[in-house]
């Protein structure tokens, strides 16, 4: 079992960096938007995340810090990842308890949660071309890594390097949700713009740590 | 990019303040952004909302005002609005007798507009959804997000309005919605791609000489591209897949040829004496007609054409007085 | 060249088509390229008739029917229609009470209609003549041409034509009409230009990153280009002149933020609020408004303003209920 | 006096002629037309000379033919110029009296009335950049050369080349009549379109007559 822990400082710092990353490649991420779907993913997020850094010093837990920043991302996001975002912080709140403070572990769990929460609202499976095709191997690989005894460090680059693999397999699949969808074949060959944006996620938690 | 704005992050702000002052039939609340009548309905009626992403205007907010629409919900350019935005809209507009979701078949929108329902539904307020999914360019609707909700949106905010507006009840206005959606098809094509403002770039490029067949109202690419034809052959191409869909003879239908929001008028007559004939060869009656810019999207030059099949009823309340900044007739 | 056309031969008569199709107001001469009401206007009233190029629509023939038009002759793209068409409409239209031609201030025009009126009057007709030249981007009258007729050409159908309607006679609305005319001023601008059909391209180049200023409704070149600015200080370019030429406080004001052809709606909204805020600055009180789509350039981005400085009776007679494509209220 | 004389016939060919000419440089007249006008100056033309010659060969006087010209170019081009070059060529006719053949002079006298109906039409002076500035510079020209004893073949030659040095006269003047006069200084620069289609009537005269 991992002796690091996720603090609400660290978890602030994860929210703030993420929306750094994003702000940095909102233009990138509209224009994968733009190949197949409505040109606005990096508008959206970019916008999103800037309203979650208003709120980021006022929490006193995490519960708090991440149900607050999912509910912003629902009232400022719209769209379809707004919802969605939204929905995956705030499951991952009510996860966590009112602590100041998260094993690796705990946090996967969390993690975990707010997937389900996110996969429930999308109704989406792997391989439909979305942001879950980042996200499910992310956590997977997290959790294999730390039941294989890794460090927390470890288990977020894992994390992080399995997003980035999800996200490149996304470019040759046909999507079936979203936007995309309506393009049938045409989708194929270009990058889900979801899934880019949700390997910054860890990607950030990487930064944060120093993974 | 080209286009007459302050800045492209003040889009939706400032286009409201043009809305509030030119508009009579309207309200606007700026910090929620949700157009209402000016006049609240009377109690007991059942109350209509709508919304979407912007850049369709007049769609929804100028479809607000008697006969039509109680409010509606602006989100940012493309982008579904928000829960708050409906929940907000909804707890103002219901007058007791419950409230109206009318919602176009996009992910984002759905998810939206549900958690909004599901808030209002704890705070007591009845709420019905409708969904219009009538865009038969979106084949497969197995392997899609489904049909996209466009052009018989409008018809049916008119339809349903005027339903409501004569105490209709919740269950009863549910039901029409429902079977005008049903019987709703539409099929659209592109000449250009729009620019989102954000974007700040077309969002598909098309050569000088191609069009898009089969796209959307948010700059999604269409279904497949060719190169430009005459209008008689792009009205082939819009008429037969709607005509494939459904069977449109034997009933009045209303018919919109809509413009894309970059289409000149003349434009539009000249697709809809197209359309006429085509459908008058396949025996299709057109009782009532719309051509102009009704659900756009932003500057993309193109059309698209919606059929409803309707009955002596719809027709009815089609007729019905309508009082809004887009759809005007009676009062 | 992209657009939904046939051929360029054909864009009228094709067009005219799909107005017939739609149109329940009008019926079409389509020999003679004139759009008249469906149910002629009673015995003993005047009648009024306008006309010009094509490619403005809806005006004229988008204006033709109940408290507007009598009838409107539809030229080829840009181009004034000839005698024939307006002394067949002036035939056709008179009820034995006279006709008044509305005619916008452009060499061509001018003469055509000159031309109408003089065989008109050897028929027995009696024929007045109002010109509208209220396009304050041409500024030096005495060498030029004469200020071009725009936007104050909308606002002047609509109440003179409720003028005739009520019944004045032909000199209490010839009155009426050179009284509108004269207290009409207008400004355009444009992002684009339009592309003629025949011509198959732009009229004028313009670069990525300028706009025209003080163009007319004809692709014609405006007065100076310069970089696109921020819709407040192009407002502020329309606002200007426009009151630098008239004295608008005081009265009540008739206001048309107008599109020409390419230009969305979401941005005539958000232009609106510019120019309302900068009147209001001013001192000048508006009391009616349109916003959208009323005398276009085909496929321009663009957008022109246009007061007209009213009374009391203008503003009673604009009330009044009218029942065309284009205008719509009360009926 | 000169001996030759225009026939009916050859006056026919004339109008065939000038309708050719306008027909092969349309697209010149309109991109004339949209540097200072709108773009429809050589679709109107085209449009009003083939109308013209469904006509030409109905006609069994000089007269009829000229007046049923300029009938037909006032009601199917529209415009300014319907109503300029209709109102020349009826004018015309209404000039040469119900014959077959025309002397020099005679053709000289009813161009004369012609002009004379557009410039009162027109409300025009020389110098405001329009087609009366290569009209009256070839007309004078025509005079001039007859005045002198030339023949016809030299007259018409002598009034082409007036006429194409008139319109290319307009190009540095400001125009003070028509659309182009809404540009004011910038309508400097570029050679007026009815100036340019003007000229043509008199480079059509002279290949009829082989001038
Ligand atoms: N049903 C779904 N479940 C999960 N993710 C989805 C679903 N539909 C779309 N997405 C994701 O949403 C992204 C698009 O987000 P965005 O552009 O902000 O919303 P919109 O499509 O409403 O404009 C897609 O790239 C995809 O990853
Ligand atoms: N008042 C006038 N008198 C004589 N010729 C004129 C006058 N105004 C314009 N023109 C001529 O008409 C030409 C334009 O004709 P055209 O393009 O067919 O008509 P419009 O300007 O109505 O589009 C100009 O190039 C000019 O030579
Ligand atoms: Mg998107
Ligand atoms: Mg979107
Ligand atoms: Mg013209
Ligand atoms: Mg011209």
């Amino acid at each position: 079992m991992s002796e690091q822990l996720l603090t609400l400082d660290l978890l602030a710092d994860w929210l703030r960096r993420y929306a750094a990353i994003v702000d940095e490649h909102k233009t990138y991420l509209t224009e994968l938007d733009s190949a197949i779907g409505d040109a606005d993913h990096g508008a959206n997020m970019a916008r999103g995340t800037a309203a979650v850094l208003t709120h980021v010093d006022d929490a006193t837990t995490i519960d708090a810090l991440l149900k607050k920043a999912g509910m912003t991302l629902v009232s400022t996001v719209g769209g379809t990842s707004g919802p969605l975002y939204g929905t995956l912080l705030m499951k991952m709140g009510m996860a966590t308890g009112s602590v100041v403070e998260l094993s690796a572990e705990d946090f996967g769990k969390a993690l975990r949660a707010g997937l389900e929460g996110l996969v429930a609202r999308g109704k989406t499976e792997l391989g439909d071309k979305t942001m879950v095709d980042a996200l499910a191997p992310a956590l997977d690989a997290y959790d294999a890594a730390l039941a294989d005894g890794s460090d927390l460090h470890d288990a977020v680059a894992a994390a992080a390097q399995a997003a980035a693999a999800g996200r490149d397999a996304t470019t040759p699949m046909v999507a079936k949700k979203g936007r995309a969808s309506y393009l049938g074949e045409r989708s194929a060959g270009h990058q889900d713009p979801g899934a880019t944006s949700s390997t910054y996620l860890f990607d950030a938690l990487a930064d944060v740590i120093g993974a | 990019m080209k286009k007459l704005i302050n800045s492209p992050d003040d889009v939706i702000a400032d286009a409201l303040k043009g809305v509030e002052a030119s508009d009579d039939n309207v309200r606007v609340d700026h910090a929620n952004r949700v157009i209402y009548r000016a006049t609240p309905k009377e109690a007991g009626k059942v109350a209509i909302i709508s919304g979407g992403g912007s850049g369709h205007e007049p769609m929804h907010g100028g479809f607000v005002g008697i006969g039509m629409l109680d409010a509606a919900c602006a989100g940012q350019v493309f982008t579904s609005p928000t829960p708050d935005q409906m929940l907000e809209a909804t707890t103002t507009v219901d007058t007791g007798a419950g409230v109206l979701h009318i919602v176009k078949n996009y992910t984002g929108d759905i998810m939206n507009f549900e958690m909004a329902a599901e808030m209002a539904a704890d705070a007591g307020i009845p709420v019905e959804t409708v969904v219009v999914a009538d865009d038969v360019a979106v084949q497969d609707s197995l392997y899609t997000a489904g049909r996209r909700g466009v052009g018989t949106t409008v018809l049916l905010e008119k339809i349903v309005g005027a339903a409501a507006e004569e105490g209709q009840d919740l269950g009863a206005v549910k039901v029409l919605a429902q079977k005008v959606a049903d019987n709703g098809r539409s099929m659209g094509m592109a000449l250009t791609s729009c620019t989102v403002p954000s974007a700040g770039k077309p969002t598909f490029d098309l050569p000088e000489d191609q069009m898009e067949i089969g796209i959307g109202i948010h700059g999604e690419p269409g279904r497949h591209r060719e190169p430009i034809g005459d209008a008689k052959s792009i009205a082939k191409q819009l008429v037969d897949p709607i005509l494939q869909d459904l069977d449109f003879t034997g009933s009045p239908v209303i018919a919109m040829l809509n413009g894309m929001g970059g289409t000149p008028l003349i434009e539009l007559y000249l697709m809809y004496g197209e359309v006429v004939a085509l459908l008058k060869e396949a025996g299709v009656e057109i009782s009532r007609n719309l051509v102009g810019n009704y659900i756009t999207s932003l500057d993309m030059a193109g059309c698209s054409l919606t059929l409803v099949k309707a009955d002596e009823e719809m027709i009815r309340l089609w007729d019905a007085p309508v009082k809004t900044a887009g759809l005007r007739w009676g009062l």
